[in-house]
C-alpha cells in the first residue's frame, strides 16, 4: 500500500501543489478558501468521474458541456411547471436520456465516440438555447430549495462535496469489487476478448454513456444551486477540462487504465491551480499559459516514472 | 573482453556475449551464436526463451545492453533497423510487421525502398508481382493488406523480406500460420537460397520441421545459450532434453477406447463464407472432434458460427430433443459453450489486465453475489486452483498476462473456461506458437476435459497434432465439408488429399 | 515604417477625470474587481480603468477573471472573498446568477458596487453604475427614424447568444425605432428581415453579413449590437458595393467605429464608454467609503448618440477602446 | 475509376446537400453566394487538410483555432515593426513553431496527441492576449496588402480558394506517390511495423504537426486579410469543426484511413451546411441542432454502406 502510494505520481503532483500553495499564498489554506475550492470542484469532479468511466471503456463524452447547460436551463423552466422534486428527476432523466442517446450512437451503431458525442454536444447546446429562447431562466420561487446543492453545507462541508465524495465511493467500489466494474475495465483493454467471454459489450459501453449523461446533469443541478438561474451559455469547454483531469489522472484515452482516485486527485489539481492562481493574482492571459504548462509537465511526469 | 576476427570468416555473422533486459526481466544473458555462410540454422526453446528477442538484436530493432555483433568479420553497433538492411539482414517477425492500410507492393518495397523521393508505382507493382512468383505464389499486389487472409500475409513477409539481397534471413515462426502446402514451397525456396549462400537462422516450435529443413541447431534456455549441435546428430527426445531439461513424458495423452454413452448434438444449417451448401455434422459427447483443411479453409469460421460470434444466420443445434442457435457468444455461454479463439492475443487473452482477471472474467457470476459483488478471497482461490491445476508458470497472479510466455498465456486462456460448467468446447489452433513441454501438458488437459463427457471440436493446422488428438477428424476445403474420418481410418495422405479436394 | 502603434497601453487610456477627493485615507482598503471576461477590448479597458482609479485613491487592487462563464465567474468572486477584499466591483455575467455569492459576500461585509451589466434586485448591493443599454439602442432608433423616409429592411447582428446585455440594445433599438416613425409618419414602416450572429468580433460580422446580404440583397439597415462586428460587416458591404444602400448601425463607440463615421461610412453608434463606466463606480465607491449621503442606488453613464454631426467631439485618437 | 466514385458515400452526401440547396434557395448558386461560399470555407479548409494529416498517424490537433487567432495578433503587431514580407514569414513561422512544440511532446516526448494539443490551445491562446492585450490589433497600413489574401480574386476566383485548391493538390499528391505520404498512412496503420522498417517514426509524426501549424498559420493569415483585423478570441471551437470535416469525409480517428479529396468534401458539406442555413433564415439555435444532426446522419450513412 505505501508502496503503491509512492509510486503514485497524481498523488505526488497534488501534494506538490498543495504545498506549493501553502507557502505562497497565505489565503489558501483558511476555511473558507478550502470551503470554496471543494464547492468549486464538486460539479466539475462528478463530471469528470462519468468521463473516467467512459475514458475506461476507450469512449470520450464531448456533450458534457452542453448537457450541464441544457439540465440547467430544463430544471428552471420546470420549476414553474411542476413540484420540485418531480423537476429534479425529470432533469436527471433528460441527461440520461442525451447519454442514452450517445451510448446508443457508440455502442450500437458503432459511431465513434468523439464524433457522436461532438455532434450531441451541439445538438444538446442548441436545445438548451430553443428552451430557454437564449435568456437565462431564474429558478422559480416553489424550487429554491436547489440552492442548498450548491451552497448548503453540513457540519461545515460543503453539500456538494459530501455528494461527490459518496458518488465516488460507490464508484470507487464498483470498480474494484463489481463484476460490473471488472467488465468496463476489460471493454477498454480489449473489446473483442470481451465480447467473446460472454459479456454484452454494447450493454456495458452505452451504461457507461448514460452513466455519464446522469452525472454530468446532477453537476448541473448543482451549478444551478450555486447561481439560482439556469443558464444555456454556460458550460462551454468544460470536456475538455474533464478530459484534462482524467488524464493527469493517469488514465489512457485508449481505454482500461487509470483509477477514480486519482481522477478526482486530477481534478483536485486543476481546481487548486485555478484557485491560487486567483489568489496569488495572476491575470487570466498569464492562467492560461501556465495551466497549459502544468498540464504539459504533469503528463510528463507521469510518463517519466512509469 | 578481447575479441580478435579473422578476416576471412568461415561464420557469416558471429554473436559475443549478447545480453538484454527489459526492466527487470533478463531476457538474455551473454548469449553467444554462430551461423555459417550458407546454412540453415535452427533455433529452438520454450517459450520466453528469448529467442525472439534474440533476432530483433540482431535485426537492430532492440539494442543489445552489452555483447558484440559480428557480421562477416565486422563489428556492427547499431540499433537501427535501417542499417541492419544495409548489412544484408532480412528478417520475418514473428508479429506480423506488415501494414494493413498499404497495399502488397507498398508494403513490400516499404521501408527497403527509397527512404524519400517520388514512387513509381508502376515499377513497383510489376516488380513485386515478379518477386512474389519467383517465390512461387501468387497475389494481386494491388490489393490492401487488410483484404488477404493470414497465410497471405506471411507471404508478403516473405517477399518484403526477400525484396533486396539478404546475405542473412531470421524467419521467426513462419509457418505457423502456413499451410502443408505452403509449408513445402517455403522449404524448397530456402533450399534454394541456402544454395546461393545465404544464412538463414530459422525458428520453430515444431522438430520435425526443424529435423527435415536445417543443418544445425541451437537450443535456447532461460536466455542463455544451452548448445549447438549438428541436424544429423540430433534427435527429438535429445532437443526436449535440452529445451525443457528433462525427459518428456508422453506428448500425446491415451485415447479412451470407447464412449460411455451415445449422446450427441446435432449441427443443422451450418453456413460459412464462402460456402454454398450448409453444413451438419454431429459432434459426440466426450469426444474430440478433429477440424482440418489448409489454411483458410473455413474452420474458424465454423466455430464462430457454432459459437454465435458471426452475424451469419446462427447454425441450428439439436441436443436433448432442443433446437437451439445462438446469435451472440453470450448466448452460447449461458448454453454452456465454451470458445478458445485462434488469435490469443486478440481474441482469447487481454493483456494488460492481470492473470486473475482474465481467468475470471467469462465466470464473474460464479464468484459474485447475488448483487454482482465479487468475493476477492473466493475468486482467488478459485483462480489459484486452476493456475495450479494447468500448471501455469506464474509468479504473481495480479501481474499483466503479458507477462507471461506465449505457452502460458494460451493455458490462461484455456483455464478462463474451466471455471464454467461447460458442455461443449471449442478450441481454435490450440498449441499454436506454443513450445513442446507446454503442449504436452495443454494435450493431457483437453483430453481429460474430454473424458469428463465434455463435448470437444477442435481446430488444428498440425497435422500431427490432429492426428494425435482427435477421435474423428473432418475435412474440410474451401467452407465446405469434404468427409469425416474415425479414427481407425487416420491416414495423413489421406486427409491432405481430402484438403486439397484431390479424393 | 511607423514605428508606434498607435494606443494601445496603459497611457492610452486618456487622463482620468476622477475629481473627487476622498478625506478618509484608504490606503488598507482591498478592492476587488470581477469582470465577465478579458476577451473583448471592451473589457479589457474597463478593467484597465477600474484598476487605475482604485490605484488613484492609494487602495489595494485585486482582479478575477470571469471567463466567459457564470459558473466560473461566482469561482473568481468566491477566490476574491478569500483574498480577504473590503469591496467588490462587479461586472456580472447574468443579472441572476452571482446573487447569492453577492449576497453571500455581504454577509461578509464585503461592501458590493456593480458596474456595466445590471444584477437582480435581489442581491443586497450598495449601488450600480450601468450605461442605459435600453437608452442607447433607443436613441439609436429614434435617429434611424428621423434620418430615413422609405422603407426599412434591417438586418441585426447578434453578439452571442443568450447575452441579456444585447438583448437590452435590440429591443430598445426597436422601441426607439418604432416609436419615432409613429411621430413623424403615424406608422411604422419598417420590417427585420434577417438576423444573424457575429460572436462580438470583425470575422463573425463579416460572415454573417455575408450570408445576410446573399439571402437578402435588399437590406438597407444593419444593426450591430457592437462596434466590432458592424465594422466586419462593413468589409462585406464594401466588397459587395453596396456602402450607398446600407445604414450601418453600431453600439459602443469603439474609436474605429469613430474614423469611419468621421469618413462617412458608418452611420451611427452609442456610446458605451469604458472609462466613465469604471471611474464613475470607483468614485462611488469612495464616496461610500467616506460616508457621503445620498448616494443613488443606480447610476446611469450618460446615453450619447455618436453620428457625423459630433463625432469630432468624442474622438480620441489615443484612446484604450 | 467510376466505381470507385459510386462507391464514395462523402461523394453522395456531398451531391445530395448539392441539389437540396440549390433547390431550396434560389440564392444559393449565385455567383456571389459561391463566391462567399468559397472564401468562407478556405480558411477552415487549410486547417482540415492539416488536420487530415495529423488525423492519418493515428493524432489529433486541438491547437489549430488558437493558432489561427494567435498568428493573426502576431502578423497584426508585425506589421509595425518589419516589412509586409517579413511579417507574413514570421507569422508563418510562429505557426511553425508552435506545431513542432506539439510534435516534439507527442513524437519525442510519448504525450497523448490529444493532452499536449488541448495544452498548448490553452496557452497559444492565452499568449495571443498576451500579445494583444485583449484587444483585436488592426493591420499598419504598409501591410494591407494582406487584405488581397482575404479579398483578392483571379478571374473571379477568390486567391484563397486556389490557395487551397494548391495545397490541396499538393498534399494529394505526396500522399499518392511520394514516400513521406506512404510513410504517413502506414504509421496511422501500424506504427510498430514502421518503427521495424526502420524508418523514423518520431521524425514522421513530428512532422505532421509542423505542417497542421504552417497551414494553420496560413489560414489565420487568410483571417486577418479578410478584415484587416488581427483578433486573439477568434477561432473558438475551430478544431472540432475541422475534425468533424475530417471524419464527415470518412477518416478514421485512429488513423491510417482517409483521403484528403473526401476531407475537401467534408469542409465543404460543413461550409454547405452552414451557409444554407444562413440562406434559409433558419435560428442559430435550430442551425446547431440541425448541423448535429445532420453530421450523425453523414457518419451512420458512411458506415452504412462500407
Ligand atoms: N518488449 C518487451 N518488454 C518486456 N519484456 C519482454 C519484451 N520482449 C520480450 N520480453 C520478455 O523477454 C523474454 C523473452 O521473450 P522472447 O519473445 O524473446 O521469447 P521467445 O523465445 O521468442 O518465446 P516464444 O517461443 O513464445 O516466441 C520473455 O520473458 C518476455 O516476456
Ligand atoms: N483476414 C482475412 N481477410 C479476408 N479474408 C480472410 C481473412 N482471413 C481468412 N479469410 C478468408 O476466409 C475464409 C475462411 O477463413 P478461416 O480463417 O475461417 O479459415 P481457417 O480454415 O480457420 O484458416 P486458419 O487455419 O488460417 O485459421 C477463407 O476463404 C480465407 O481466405
Ligand atoms: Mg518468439
Ligand atoms: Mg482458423
Amino acid at each position: 500500500m505505501k508502496e503503491r502510494l509512492l509510486k503514485n505520481n497524481t498523488l505526488i503532483i497534488f501534494l506538490l501543489l498543495l504545498l506549493v500553495s501553502s507557502f505562497t499564498s497565505e489565503s489558501f489554506l483558511t476555511i473558507t478558501n478550502v470551503t470554496n475550492l471543494l464547492r468549486q470542484v464538486a460539479p466539475i469532479g462528478l463530471i469528470s468521474i462519468g468521463m473516467f468511466l467512459v475514458i475506461l471503456t476507450g469512449g470520450i463524452d464531448l456533450s458534457v458541456g452542453s448537457i450541464i447547460a441544457c439540465v440547467g436551463v430544463a430544471f428552471a423552466l420546470l420549476s414553474y411547471e411542476v413540484y420540485f422534486s418531480a423537476g429534479l428527476l425529470l432533469s436527471l432523466l433528460l441527461g440520461v436520456v442525451i447519454g442514452a442517446v450517445s451510448g446508443y450512437l457508440v455502442a450500437y451503431r458503432g459511431v465513434a465516440a468523439f464524433i457522436a458525442t461532438l455532434a450531441l454536444m451541439t445538438i444538446v447546446r442548441g436545445l438548451g438555447f430553443l428552451l430557454s429562447k437564449g435568456a437565462p431562466v431564474t429558478v422559480g420561487p416553489h424550487s429554491s430549495a436547489i440552492l442548498q446543492l450548491g451552497t448548503g453545507s453540513v457540519l461545515g462541508i460543503p453539500l456538494s462535496a459530501i455528494l461527490l465524495a459518496l458518488v465516488f465511493v460507490i464508484v470507487f467500489i464498483v470498480l474494484k469489487y463489481h463484476v460490473y466494474g471488472r467488465q468496463i475495465i476489460a471493454i477498454g483493454s480489449n473489446e473483442e476478448a470481451v465480447r467473446l467471454s460472454g459479456i454484452s459489450v454494447e450493454r456495458v459501453k452505452f451504461s457507461v454513456y448514460v452513466i455519464s449523461g446522469f452525472l454530468t446533469a446532477l453537476a448541473g443541478l448543482m451549478m444551478v444551486g450555486r447561481t439560482g438561474v439556469g443558464t444555456p451559455n454556460i458550460g462551454v469547454g468544460l470536456e475538455l477540462d474533464a478530459i484534462a483531469a482524467v488524464v493527469i489522472g493517469g488514465a489512457s484515452l485508449f481505454g482500461g487504465k487509470g483509477t477514480v482516485f486519482n481522477t478526482l486527485l486530477g481534478v483536485l489539481i486543476l481546481g487548486m491551480i485555478g484557485n491560487i492562481m486567483n489568489l496569488l493574482d495572476i491575470t487570466s492571459y498569464m492562467q492560461q499559459l501556465i495551466k497549459g504548462v502544468i498540464i504539459i509537465l504533469a503528463v510528463i511526469f507521469q510518463k517519466a516514472q512509469q | 573482453m578481447n575479441f580478435t576476427t579473422p578476416k576471412h570468416c568461415f561464420e557469416m555473422l558471429v554473436l559475443k556475449e549478447i545480453s538484454k533486459s527489459f526492466g527487470g526481466v533478463k531476457a538474455l544473458k551473454a548469449v553467444n551464436l554462430e551461423v555459417r555462410a550458407g546454412e540453415i540454422h535452427a533455433l529452438l526453446g520454450e517459450n520466453g526463451a528469448g529467442k525472439s528477442t534474440l533476432m530483433k538484436v540482431i535485426s537492430g530493432a532492440h539494442k543489445a545492453d552489452s555483447g558484440q555483433i559480428v557480421i562477416d568479420g565486422e563489428v556492427i553497433e547499431h540499433n537501427d533497423p535501417h542499417l541492419a538492411k544495409v548489412h544484408g539482414i532480412g528478417i520475418i517477425y514473428q508479429e506480423f510487421s506488415l501494414i494493413p492500410e498499404l497495399t502488397v507492393s507498398e508494403n513490400i518495397w516499404f521501408g527497403s525502398g527509397k527512404k524519400t523521393g517520388w514512387l513509381n508505382r508502376k515499377k513497383m507493382d510489376s516488380d513485386a508481382s515478379a518477386l512474389i512468383h519467383s517465390l512461387g505464389f501468387a497475389i494481386d499486389v494491388k490489393r490492401r493488406v487488410a483484404q488477404l487472409s493470414i497465410a497471405q500475409q506471411q507471404i508478403v513477409e516473405i517477399a518484403k523480406a526477400l525484396s533486396q539481397d539478404v546475405k542473412l534471413l531470421i524467419l521467426d515462426e513462419p509457418s505457423a500460420v502456413l499451410g502443408t502446402k505452403e509449408v513445402k514451397k517455403l522449404f524448397n525456396l530456402l533450399y534454394t537460397l541456402r544454395d546461393q549462400g545465404v544464412s538463414i537462422i530459422y525458428i520453430s516450435h515444431h522438430l520435425d520441421e526443424l529435423l527435415e529443413l536445417t543443418d544445425r541447431i541451437t537450443v535456447l534456455k532461460d536466455g542463455k545459450t544451452v548448445a549447438t549441435l549438428e541436424t544429423a546428430a540430433a534427435d527429438k527426445d535429445k532437443l526436449v532434453n535440452l529445451m525443457v531439461g528433462r525427459e518428456l513424458t508422453q506428448l500425446y495423452p491415451e485415447k479412451p477406447d470407447a464412449f460411455p454413452d451415445d449422446e450427441k448434438i446435432g449441427i443443422e444449417e451450418l453456413r460459412s463464407g464462402t460456402s454454398r451448401q450448409p453444413m451438419a455434422f454431429d459432434i459426440r459427447k466426450g469426444e474430440i472432434l478433429g477440424l482440418g483443411g489448409l489454411v483458410g479453409a473455413g474452420r474458424t469460421e465454423v466455430l464462430e458460427s457454432l459459437f454465435g460470434v458471426t452475424h451469419r444466420p446462427p447454425a441450428i443445434l439439436r441436443w436433448q430433443e432442443r433446437s437451439v442457435s445462438y446469435r451472440s457468444p453470450r448466448e452460447a455461454i449461458r448454453g454452456g459453450w465454451g470458445m478458445v479463439p485462434e488469435d490469443r492475443k486478440k481474441h482469447g487473452g487481454i493483456l494488460s489486465l492481470s492473470i486473475r482477471d482474465n481467468i475470471s472474467l467469462a465466470s464473474l457470476g460464479q464468484v459474485a453475489n447475488q448483487w454482482g459483488f465479487i468475493n476477492h478471497r473466493k475468486e482467488e482461490q478459485v483462480v489459484r486452483e486452476l493456475v495450479d491445476r494447468l500448471r501455469i508458470k506464474v509468479g504473481d497472479i495480479h501481474s499483466p498476462l503479458s507477462t507471461l510466455s506465449g505457452g502460458n498465456q494460451q493455458k490462461v486462456v484455456l483455464a478462463k473456461w474451466l471455471n464454467r460448467n461447460l458442455n461443449v468446447l471449442l478450441i481454435d489452433e490450440p498449441t499454436r506458437g506454443v513450445d513442446v513441454g507446454a503442449r504436452s501438458e495443454i494435450y493431457h488437459i483437453i483430453q481429460q476435459l474430454a473424458n469428463q463427457g465434455m463435448y470437444i471440436v477442435m481446430v488444428s493446422s498440425d497435422m500431427e497434432e490432429l492426428l494425435g488428438m482427435s477421435d474423428r477428424i473432418m475435412v474440410m476445403k474451401n467452407g465446405e465439408l469434404q468427409g469425416t474420418l474415425d479414427r481407425a481410418e487416420f491416414n495423413e495422405e489421406k486427409i491432405l488429399r481430402m484438403a486439397i479436394g484431390a479424393n | 515604417l511607423p514605428k508606434e502603434r498607435p494606443g494601445n497601453d496603459d497611457q492610452g487610456v486618456g487622463k482620468t477625470d476622477l475629481r473627487y477627493v476622498s478625506a478618509a485615507d484608504l490606503s488598507g482598503i482591498k478592492v476587488g474587481y470581477c469582470g465577465p471576461s478579458m476577451i473583448a477590448p471592451y473589457y479589457v479597458a474597463l478593467e484597465t480603468i477600474v484598476k487605475r482609479s482604485v490605484q488613484h485613491y492609494g487602495m489595494q487592487y485585486y482582479m478575477a477573471d470571469g471567463q466567459e462563464d457564470v459558473a466560473k465567474q461566482v469561482a473568481a468572486i468566491e477566490d476574491l472573498l478569500s483574498k480577504g477584499i473590503d469591496v467588490l466591483i462587479l461586472n456580472p455575467l447574468d443579472p441572476k446568477a452571482a446573487v447569492p455569492v453577492v449576497n453571500r459576500a455581504v454577509q461578509q461585509g464585503v461592501r458590493v458596487f456593480i458596474v456595466d451589466s445590471m444584477i437582480d434586485d435581489a442581491a443586497t448591493y450598495i449601488s450600480s453604475v450601468v450605461a442605459n443599454n435600453t437608452m442607447n439602442g433607443e436613441k439609436l432608433g429614434l435617429w434611424l427614424a428621423e434620418n430615413s423616409s422609405n422603407e426599412l429592411k434591417i438586418a441585426i447582428i447578434s453578439g452571442n447568444q443568450g447575452n441579456p446585455v444585447g438583448r437590452e440594445k435590440r429591443l430598445g433599438f426597436v422601441r426607439g425605432l418604432a416609436d419615432g416613425q409613429l411621430h413623424k409618419q403615424a406608422k411604422t414602416n419598417f420590417s427585420i428581415v434577417a438576423h444573424g450572429w457575429g460572436q462580438w468580433n470583425n470575422n463573425g460580422g463579416l460572415k454573417a453579413m455575408e450570408d445576410i446580404l446573399v439571402a437578402h440583397p435588399y437590406v438597407n439597415v444593419l444593426l450591430a449590437e457592437n462596434d466590432a462586428m458592424a465594422i466586419g460587416a462593413l468589409k462585406t458591404i464594401r466588397e459587395m458595393g453596396k456602402e450607398q444602400q446600407i445604414t450601418v448601425l453600431g453600439f459602443d463607440g469603439q474609436k474605429e467605429a469613430y474614423e469611419l463615421i468621421k469618413a462617412g461610412t458608418f452611420a451611427a453608434t452609442a456610446q458605451n464608454s469604458p472609462k466613465i463606466l469604471g471611474e464613475m463606480v470607483v468614485q462611488i465607491a469612495v464616496k461610500y467609503l467616506n460616508n457621503e449621503e445620498g448616494i443613488e442606488k443606480t447610476n446611469y453613464t450618460p446615453s450619447v448618440l455618436i453620428s457625423g454631426n459630433n463625432v469630432d467631439e468624442f474622438y480620441d485618437p489615443e484612446a484604450l477602446f
